[in-house]
């Protein structure tokens, strides 16, 4: 009895996380494509509508519908994970393999490196680079990205390491593998779930690193919609029009509290 | 002396002013009560309390400078000067100006303010080392001395009717050249005196013994550092600040509908400069289209909420000159034909900052002119790098809201070619003249008339957007008395020393 | 028997060390030993005797410090293909690729040496039915659906593919059952003993190792105690720790006779005694086992480093004279 | 020794490179210093004598030459927007700072350690997938909307605590007032992670031999978690809390923002925003050496945990 | 005779777990009497180690495990999971494993001793050295404060046993204690188990896969193949005249040193049984080179001589 309760919540809730990403996602690509959804367009007759048939989540300050700005928000937050999560895979893993796997200087040149950028108190110089070169999806992606890569360069490392001492690595060197097979075919097979692991956690770091950026002002640029910004906007509001904060901060919950158990189970079901 | 408007121009942007049609402040009933604390949030610190220093002459930390340094006139009602300090300054030639202060005026320290310590007061301010902002207004003065003890005479480059309103500031907040506190601050003879200062968050003053007007009600004044609008709020509602600085429309709807007492002015106007120098706007006719395509009466609703009046013109409509400028209609048609006049389409960027009304704003007129046509890209910057585009003239079109407005004598000027207040390089050199001429006129109603004329002239041609006249002030817990109204009011003129507590 | 096809391994005077938190560790000191072609030999020591780090000096996976390891006349190098050397791992499961079904894991060797792929997956598979696993049972399956010792045989089936002169097995039967354990020595023997190869056979069981073995080398913190032919050893060891290691080794129904070392701990790797190492547990040592490194002598048959050992000692327990049921050499 | 030596080594190569790539950072920033600074109205005589005073005419070597040999004796420059020495600056909000960061922090270790001492002990229990489930809420809640809802119902609807503002700590109670929402909201946002960490850690000890081995000597629960399970499980949270101080500048810029607590994270996004260089370069530096202060002082912790790191290190 | 001091009646223990349940002990029976010693014997699988916890009552990880029968300590059954504290202690497997690398020996050596039976600091030391010296620990006064890092291999395991003496038990488990030291080390730890058992009048159940540590060291041998045990009975006839197939299979795969014997070596076909199934018959029938058609069903316990039971469908004996 127990047991089997047991396994249909096991399915149940990875499986609505899974929903929830997957809305976010065509809520995303929809808000793009549909006219409806259009997120800058404001109806100036009708602002701080509260939520009804016609604004499912309300309407804000201006106008603008909230239900379209979250969803268009949720592509903003869709393009930074990606981007961080790229830059994080791509920069801090290849250090990580290469540093695990050559060693010797070229470790301690890269670790000094990466305890450069992990000195750096992030959020403030994602601010101050934001300040100079400009906000923008990608920019703030890479950004946040670089700030995350000694994290994955860690992780990277430390699984090279393991798997480049493990008994199968030096078996297929004494077998006569070439050292940049044995670097792609074994290490890069056994690092890449370890990273892929942590790539949930970016996704999570980037999302909310994302809003507190929007938030403080330092983010995305407005009108283009991003959670952390609506959030932001309608701050001010919340005693009189609370949804137009309230949605988009259920929504970035709900998104990452998705990711964060995703992550969990797939963190769990790996060997 | 187009200069000076510049430079209250960014100054300005950080002040946000001006008042909406408003009940007037109901506050608790019966006499003021004597003593007690009152709790005022601010948006910014105040760290340097010299009057040079130009944060204090912000209109949010003006209230703690009127406690400090009671100035030697305020704003009264309709844009009339009230005497504090001073008794009267008056002219005949509007060049020659003659101050005369009450007697027996003492620094806070107790030592005396005559006016040998104005004339003191006005030459350190108007030295550039100062970097006080009014150095640029002090320089009009070409003479000044102190005729005796009450007496001071100041004489002019040239003719300025709004001479006097540079005293309402810090040119009128005397701070002693010979003394300082004993913890080294700057000396006043306001009805309050420092007493603590704990940096980034919170200013504490006390009543001054030395004071000769009508003493302060409240003993203790603390002014408390709350840069965010929504948080300094909140802070009014959980009851850690009895007065909150509040500067966004929807805060004020909110105080207003919580039975709050607020006392608002609409001392801002939102407008934008339009770059006439290069294309689009160096024709006419694209700025007229833009000026059409433009529903002022939107922007109130959905910027404002409706906090406020709608502008139609560089002369406020609560200013004493105010003379019924007539503004274009919103008429989208006239604009598509004015485009199609053109011919060429038109697209351009709107240099903004990130405020969120500002945000709001430009997104509500790139629909707008979308609507016509017409393609705005928003150019978001920070505070910084705003005010050097608009000093460069590095912009198509910017977003500048301003307070400088309530001050029509000064402001006309910047509608002068090279003023350097002229940040869009707008060139009439008949507006030039007018504007000239009418500050030198002896004769009010000759100068309002010509000022009418001026303003006429800028609505049509259209080198400044005028968008909305926009409130701001303050708002108080129930139980605080003494609120001014502010609603016929050009400027947010608060008096803390009227201000008392009923807890 | 099978004409010795094996190449000869010549360990001379090899030394291994390694950086440890707060030092160095001198894993190996100066071993010098011969695996003869064709022939195999059992490397016994307990831990931190430095069998493990020789082992991988002599497959080259680490860099020896000091001396040398030669192999068919050369420096040990990793080409694929036939005649080099191959390794088994302690563990067994490890040593196997966590991703690769078991066919491919055997097909490995002939991968890298770049057979075609349905050709060496069909060797792979009759090498996997050699070692009692039926490819269409297990071919498929992955290291961790299998049981140590079938993956232990996994690994002999890919060593052995890789038709290797020389296999050194690094303690390849520590971690199984004794039920277990008898059919991985028998499949080990079978693939050096069928094609004439060599085998270092690594282990702390000199039950084992005297099973397998033709020769055998006894090490302690990193030096040799005493080298010579398996008989020889076991029937007079010479030096008193192999004589200790013989007394301690459990045997069925024997009830082991007391023990004659003094009750000093084993030393630390790290701080191994000057002289001989085993002089403080060594119940014959002499004055000259403080300070000087004994050096190997021929002593009987075998190569002993003792300062004591004299030409006659006899065994505690003689073990009965070996008929031997393959001539030495 | 030697560990030490190339430790500190790479400690110092860490905090000179960081200086440099503070110098960097403001050369790329768009807008004049001496325009945000001065104001729109400033002669170019008063632009020329801004920039000429605080030396940003110069080349960025000169500049970092300068700026360096200031650090090294202690001055850090001259604030451009109030004029006060950076020294002066971030003495008066650092104290705020850290008070903020180390109470957050000791929170979150009260939070975490009984819960996840309780919940190690009977995984699946009703105490874990409680407390799992809050984790993962606080987890998923940023660090802004947590404290936007802590004003909402703590200050403006209970009206219990004060919404934002600072008092200064000669007022005890308006101080410990002030302080509670911005460390709850830090101390929440961080138990989340570390009861996670924790928790997990302390699981896989108690399945150890020694734990084994002590249960059977009839160790109490209690005494078994408080004695022998929670210290060999501490690394990394250890190694968290250790991050969460260092780190803490940059984190404490959205707490103080939104709590208005005169720190160093407000400090350096007003200084970024009026391109005050000075500050922010002091503020970036600062916050690297407590990352590499803390990292040294996470592993000398390490050294108090387990002997055998300790030990280790001795040799 | 008087009633043992340990009883396993019937004993079975399962695990359930979210893949099944792994059946890991069926209807096991032993005794161990006052002051006897007795080998239990088996290859990994067989049950030993998890037997031995279930008599110490304490199960690693989250999931408790499911008991059937009887365990009787001292003639109170304790299968509910009562106190074991002064009846039972137990040295374990790795010494290295089973010491806490941050908590000073003294401390943990005394750990079996309840708090308030402790006395003062003092006290706690002198009783704290007196058990380290009785268990051979070179300066036992200055190892108080060290920490288990600090010792070798050897002396770990002799904490390991004070630890386990400190309770005065009546009985004392061994897990495979040896199984991680050298052959030159394993021979006096064992040793000083037997010593410290004759000296204190303890019994002990000395559990290893090795039958050749038995000889000499064990009154009794009980043999546990795939959750059972197979075979029980005095330490020399078991090892003399085995009556189970498994045990004379097990005796002949045991490594002997002798050049004699060269390979192929004598070995036991096929592998262990699935434990997720409860076995019916005999578990070691598929492996047995005797098996006879009756082994499908369970085989009867047949008394084999004094004290000597085997549980074979092919043996000779008596039913009990």
């Amino acid at each position: 009895m127990l047991r089997r309760t047991e396994t249909r919540r096991d399915a149940l809730v990875p499986a609505a996380c899974v929903a929830v990403l997957a809305l976010v996602a065509i809520g995303a690509v929809l808000a793009q494509l549909l006219p409806q959804l259009d997120p800058l367009r404001a109806d100036f007759q009708a602002p701080l509508r509260p939520p009804g048939p016609e604004h499912w989540f309300g309407t804000d300050a201006t106008g603008r519908d909230v239900f379209a700005r979250t969803l268009a928000g949720g592509a903003s937050s869709i393009v930074v994970a990606a981007m961080t999560v790229a830059v994080g895979l791509v920069v801090g893993g290849g250090l990580g393999v290469l540093a695990g796997f050559a060693r010797g200087w070229v470790d301690a040149l890269i670790g000094t490196l990466l305890d450069v950028v992990l000195a750096l108190p992030g959020l403030i110089t994602v601010m101050v680079v934001v300040t100079m070169v400009g906000p923008g999806r990608l920019t703030i992606g890479a950004l946040i990205g670089l700030i995350m890569v000694p994290a994955f360069a860690r992780i990277a490392r430390s699984a090279t390491l393991t798997v480049r001492g493990q008994e199968f690595v030096q078996a297929a060197r004494i077998m006569g593998a070439p050292p940049l097979r044995i670097i792609g075919s074994e290490v890069v097979r056994c690092v890449l779930p370890a990273v892929a692991a942590y790539s949930f956690t970016a996704v999570t770091v980037a999302i909310v690193a994302e809003g507190s950026l929007s938030f403080l002002g330092f983010g995305l640029a407005p009108p283009t919609a991003s959670w952390g910004g609506l959030i932001a906007e309608g701050r001010t509001h919340i005693a009189t029009a609370p949804w137009i904060c309230l949605a988009p901060a259920a929504v970035l919950c709900a998104t990452v509290l998705a990711v964060n158990v995703l992550g969990e189970r797939w963190g769990r079901s790996r060997p | 002396m187009l200069r000076r408007l510049a430079a209250s121009a960014l100054a300005a942007v950080t002040l946000t002013a001006c008042g909406a049609p408003a009940a007037a402040p109901s506050g608790p009933s019966g006499p003021p009560v004597p003593g007690g604390t009152i709790t005022i949030g601010i948006n910014s610190e105040v760290s340097t309390l010299d009057p040079a220093a130009n944060e204090i002459a912000a209109q949010a930390t003006l209230v703690v400078a009127h406690a400090l340094y009671e100035p030697l006139f305020t704003d009264g009602p309709g844009g009339a000067l009230e005497p504090r300090l001073a008794e009267s300054l008056t002219s005949e030639d509007l060049r020659t100006w003659t101050l005369s202060l009450r007697p027996g005026l003492t620094f806070s320290d107790g030592s005396p303010l005559d006016a040998q310590a104005v004339v003191d007061h006005v030459a350190r301010l108007r030295d550039p080392e100062s970097q006080c902002q009014c150095a640029q207004l002090a320089a009009e003065i070409t003479d000044m001395a102190a005729a005796d003890a009450t007496t001071a005479e100041f004489t002019l480059a040239e003719p300025n009717a709004g001479f006097p309103r540079y005293f309402t500031r810090q040119l009128g907040m005397i701070a002693s050249t010979t003394a300082r506190a004993d913890d080294g601050s700057p000396l006043g003879a306001g009805p309050y005196r420092l007493e603590s200062a704990a940096r980034g968050s919170s200013l504490t003053v006390v009543r001054s013994e030395h004071y000769q007007g009508t003493p302060g009600h409240a003993d203790t004044l603390v002014f408390q550092f709350l840069p965010d609008t929504d948080s300094r709020y909140q802070s009014l509602a959980s009851g850690a600040v009895d007065l909150a600085w509040i500067d966004t429309p929807n805060l004020i709807a909110q105080a207003r509908g919580e039975g709050r007492i607020v006392a608002v002015a609409n001392a801002s106007t939102a407008t934008a400069v339009l770059n006439t120098r290069t294309e689009p706007f160096d024709d006419i006719r694209v700025r007229q289209a833009v000026q059409a395509a433009i529903d002022r009466e939107a922007l109130l609703a959905v910027v404002d909420q409706g906090q406020g009046v709608v502008a139609e013109g560089p002369i406020l409509s609560r200013s004493p000159y105010a003379s019924g400028t007539r503004h274009p209609e919103f008429d989208p048609e006239r604009a598509r034909t004015l485009l199609a006049e053109v011919g060429e389409p038109v697209s351009f960027a709107y240099t903004t900052d990130s405020r969120p009304q500002s945000m709001q704003r430009a997104t509500a007129i790139q629909q707008m002119l979308g609507d016509v046509g017409i393609t705005m890209t928003i150019d978001v910057v920070d505070t910084a790098t705003w005010g050097t585009r608009l000093y460069d003239g590095d912009f198509a079109a910017i977003e500048f809201v301003t307070s400088a407005y309530a001050d029509t004598d000064a402001v006309l000027g910047i509608f002068a070619p090279d003023a350097t207040g002229n940040f869009g390089g707008y060139a009439n050199p008949e507006v030039g003249e007018l504007v000239e001429q009418g500050r030198g006129s002896v004769d009010e109603a000759a100068r309002r008339e010509i000022y009418a004329e001026v303003a006429q002239r800028v609505v049509e041609d259209a080198p400044v957007l005028f968008f909305t006249e926009s409130p701001a002030g303050f708002a108080a817990a129930p139980h605080i008395g003494g609120m001014p109204d502010l609603s016929d009011r050009n400027v947010i003129s608060l008096l803390p020393s009227e201000l008392w507590t009923a807890r | 028997m099978t004409r010795p096809r094996g190449a000869e391994l010549v360990v001379d005077r090899l030394q291994v060390r390694y950086r440890v938190p707060g030092g160095w560790i001198e894993a190996v000191r100066g071993v010098s030993f011969t695996v003869p072609a064709g022939r195999t030999v059992g490397l016994v020591g307990e831990s931190g005797s430095g069998k493990s780090s020789l082992a991988k000096a002599v497959t080259g996976l680490v860099a020896p410090s000091g001396g040398s390891v030669a192999f068919a006349g050369g420096p040990v190098r990793h080409r694929p293909g036939p005649g080099g050397i191959q390794m088994v791992f302690q563990d067994p499961v490890a040593s196997l690729h966590p991703h690769r079904t078991l066919v491919d894991l055997v097909a490995e060797p002939l991968r890298w040496a770049g057979v075609a792929r349905a050709r060496r997956r069909e060797r792979a598979a009759a090498a996997l039915a050699d070692v009692g696993l039926d490819p269409a049972v297990y071919g498929g399956r992955r290291r961790h659906q299998i049981s140590g010792g079938q993956a232990q045989r996994v690994a002999i089936a890919r060593a052995a593919l890789a038709e290797p002169e020389l296999i050194i097995a690094d303690e390849p039967v520590a971690g199984l059952d004794v039920s277990v354990q008898a059919g991985v020595v028998n499949l080990l023997h079978r693939a050096v003993a069928d094609r004439g190869a060599s085998l270092l056979f690594i282990s702390h069981d000199l039950g084992v190792v005297s099973a397998l073995c033709d020769e055998v080398v006894v090490l302690y913190l990193g030096r040799v105690c005493e080298r010579g032919p398996t008989e020889s050893v076991l029937a007079a060891p010479r030096h008193p720790y192999t004589r200790a290691l013989l007394d301690a080794v459990p045997e069925v129904g024997r009830v082991p006779p007391p023990s004659r070392l003094p009750a000093a701990e084993p030393p630390s790797p790290l701080h191994p005694p000057p002289g001989c190492a085993f002089h403080p547990r060594c119940p014959d040592a002499v004055a000259a086992c403080r300070t000087a490194v004994p050096a190997p002598r021929e002593l009987g048959g075998a190569v002993v480093s003792c300062h004591a050992a004299a030409p006659q000692t006899p065994s505690t327990e003689p073990v009965t004279s070996p008929p031997p049921d393959r001539s030495p050499p | 020794m030697r560990t030490l030596l190339t430790r500190a080594v790479r400690a110092l190569a860490v905090i000179a490179l960081l200086g440099m790539l503070t110098m960097a950072l403001p050369l790329l920033l768009t807008g004049d210093p001496a325009v945000a600074v001065l104001g729109v109205e400033a002669t170019p005589e008063q632009l020329a004598a801004f920039t000429a005073a605080l030396n940003l005419d110069a080349s960025p070597p000169e500049r970092f030459a300068h700026w360096l040999g200031g650090a090294v004796r202690g001055d850090l420059g001259t604030s451009l927007v109030t004029g006060a020495p950076v020294t002066a600056e971030i003495g008066e909000r650092l104290p705020v700072t850290l008070e903020l960061l180390l109470c957050g922090q000791l929170l979150a270790l009260a939070i975490t350690v009984p819960v996840a001492m309780r919940s190690a002990w009977r995984p699946g229990g009703v105490v874990d997938r409680i407390s799992t489930v809050l984790a993962y809420l606080l987890l998923s809640t940023p660090a802004f909307v947590l404290g936007l809802a802590l004003i909402l119902v703590l200050a403006v609807g209970l009206a219990v605590l004060p919404a934002t503002g600072w008092a200064a700590p000669d007022d005890p109670v308006e101080h410990l007032r002030h302080l509670v929402l911005p460390v709850l909201t830090m101390g929440l946002t961080e138990a989340a992670v570390l009861v996670r960490v924790l928790r997990a850690d302390l699981i896989a000890t108690l399945r150890t031999p020694y734990i084994l081995a002590a249960r059977s000597r009839g160790l109490s629960p209690w005494r078994l978690l408080w004695t022998r399970a929670l210290r060999p499980s501490s690394f990394s949270t250890v190694t968290l809390v250790g991050l969460g101080l260092g780190l803490a500048f940059g984190g404490s810029v959205l707490v103080e923002t939104i709590f208005a607590v005169p720190g160093m994270g407000r400090l350096a996004a007003s200084a970024i925003e009026a391109r005050d260089f000075p500050v922010i370069e002091a503020v970036v530096l600062l916050s690297g050496v407590t990352v590499v202060l803390v990292g040294t002082l996470v592993d000398l912790v390490y050294g108090v945990i387990d002997p055998r790191a300790r030990h280790a290190a001795a040799h | 005779m008087s009633a043992p001091l340990l009883e396993l009646d019937g004993l079975s223990l399962r695990f359930d777990g979210p893949a099944g349940s792994l059946h890991v002990l069926e209807s096991v029976s032993l005794a161990v009497a006052e002051g006897e010693s007795v080998g239990l014997v088996g290859e990994s699988g067989s049950g030993k180690s998890v037997l031995a916890r279930a008599v110490l009552g304490v199960h690693p990880g989250p999931a408790a495990p499911s008991l059937t029968g009887r365990i009787l300590l001292e003639g109170r059954d304790v299968t509910d999971g009562s106190s074991r504290r002064r009846a039972v202690s137990m040295v374990f497997q790795d010494p290295s494993a089973s010491l806490n690398p941050v908590v000073r020996i003294g401390r943990q050596v005394l750990e079996a001793v309840p708090p308030a039976e402790r006395g003062s600091r003092a006290r706690q030391r002198a009783a704290a050295t007196e058990l380290l010296r009785a268990v051979g620990l070179p300066d036992p006064g200055r190892r108080l404060r060290s920490y288990p890092a600090e010792l070798s291999g050897g002396q770990r395991q002799r904490v390991g046993i004070a630890a386990a003496l400190a309770a005065q038990p009546r009985l004392l488990l061994a897990d495979e204690p040896t199984t991680a030291l050298d052959v030159t080390v394993q021979q006096r730890v064992l040793d000083l188990i037997g010593e410290l058992r004759r000296e204190r009048g303890m019994a002990l159940l000395l559990i290893t896969h090795d039958l050749g540590l038995l000889a000499g060291r064990t009154d009794r041998i009980a043999v546990m193949y795939a959750g059972r045990v197979v075979e029980d009975g005095p330490t020399e006839r078991v090892l003399a005249e085995p009556r189970h197939p498994y045990t004379r299979a097990l005796l002949a795969v045991t490594p002997r040193l002798s050049p004699r014997r060269r390979p192929p070596l004598p070995q036991i076909p096929g592998g262990l049984p699935d434990l997720r199934e409860p076995r019916t018959g005999c578990p070691f029938a598929p492996r047995c080179e005797r098996a006879l058609p009756e082994c499908a069903t369970r085989p009867p316990l047949l008394r084999a001589g004094a004290g000597h039971t085997v549980s074979c469908w092919a043996a000779e004996g008596v039913p009990v």
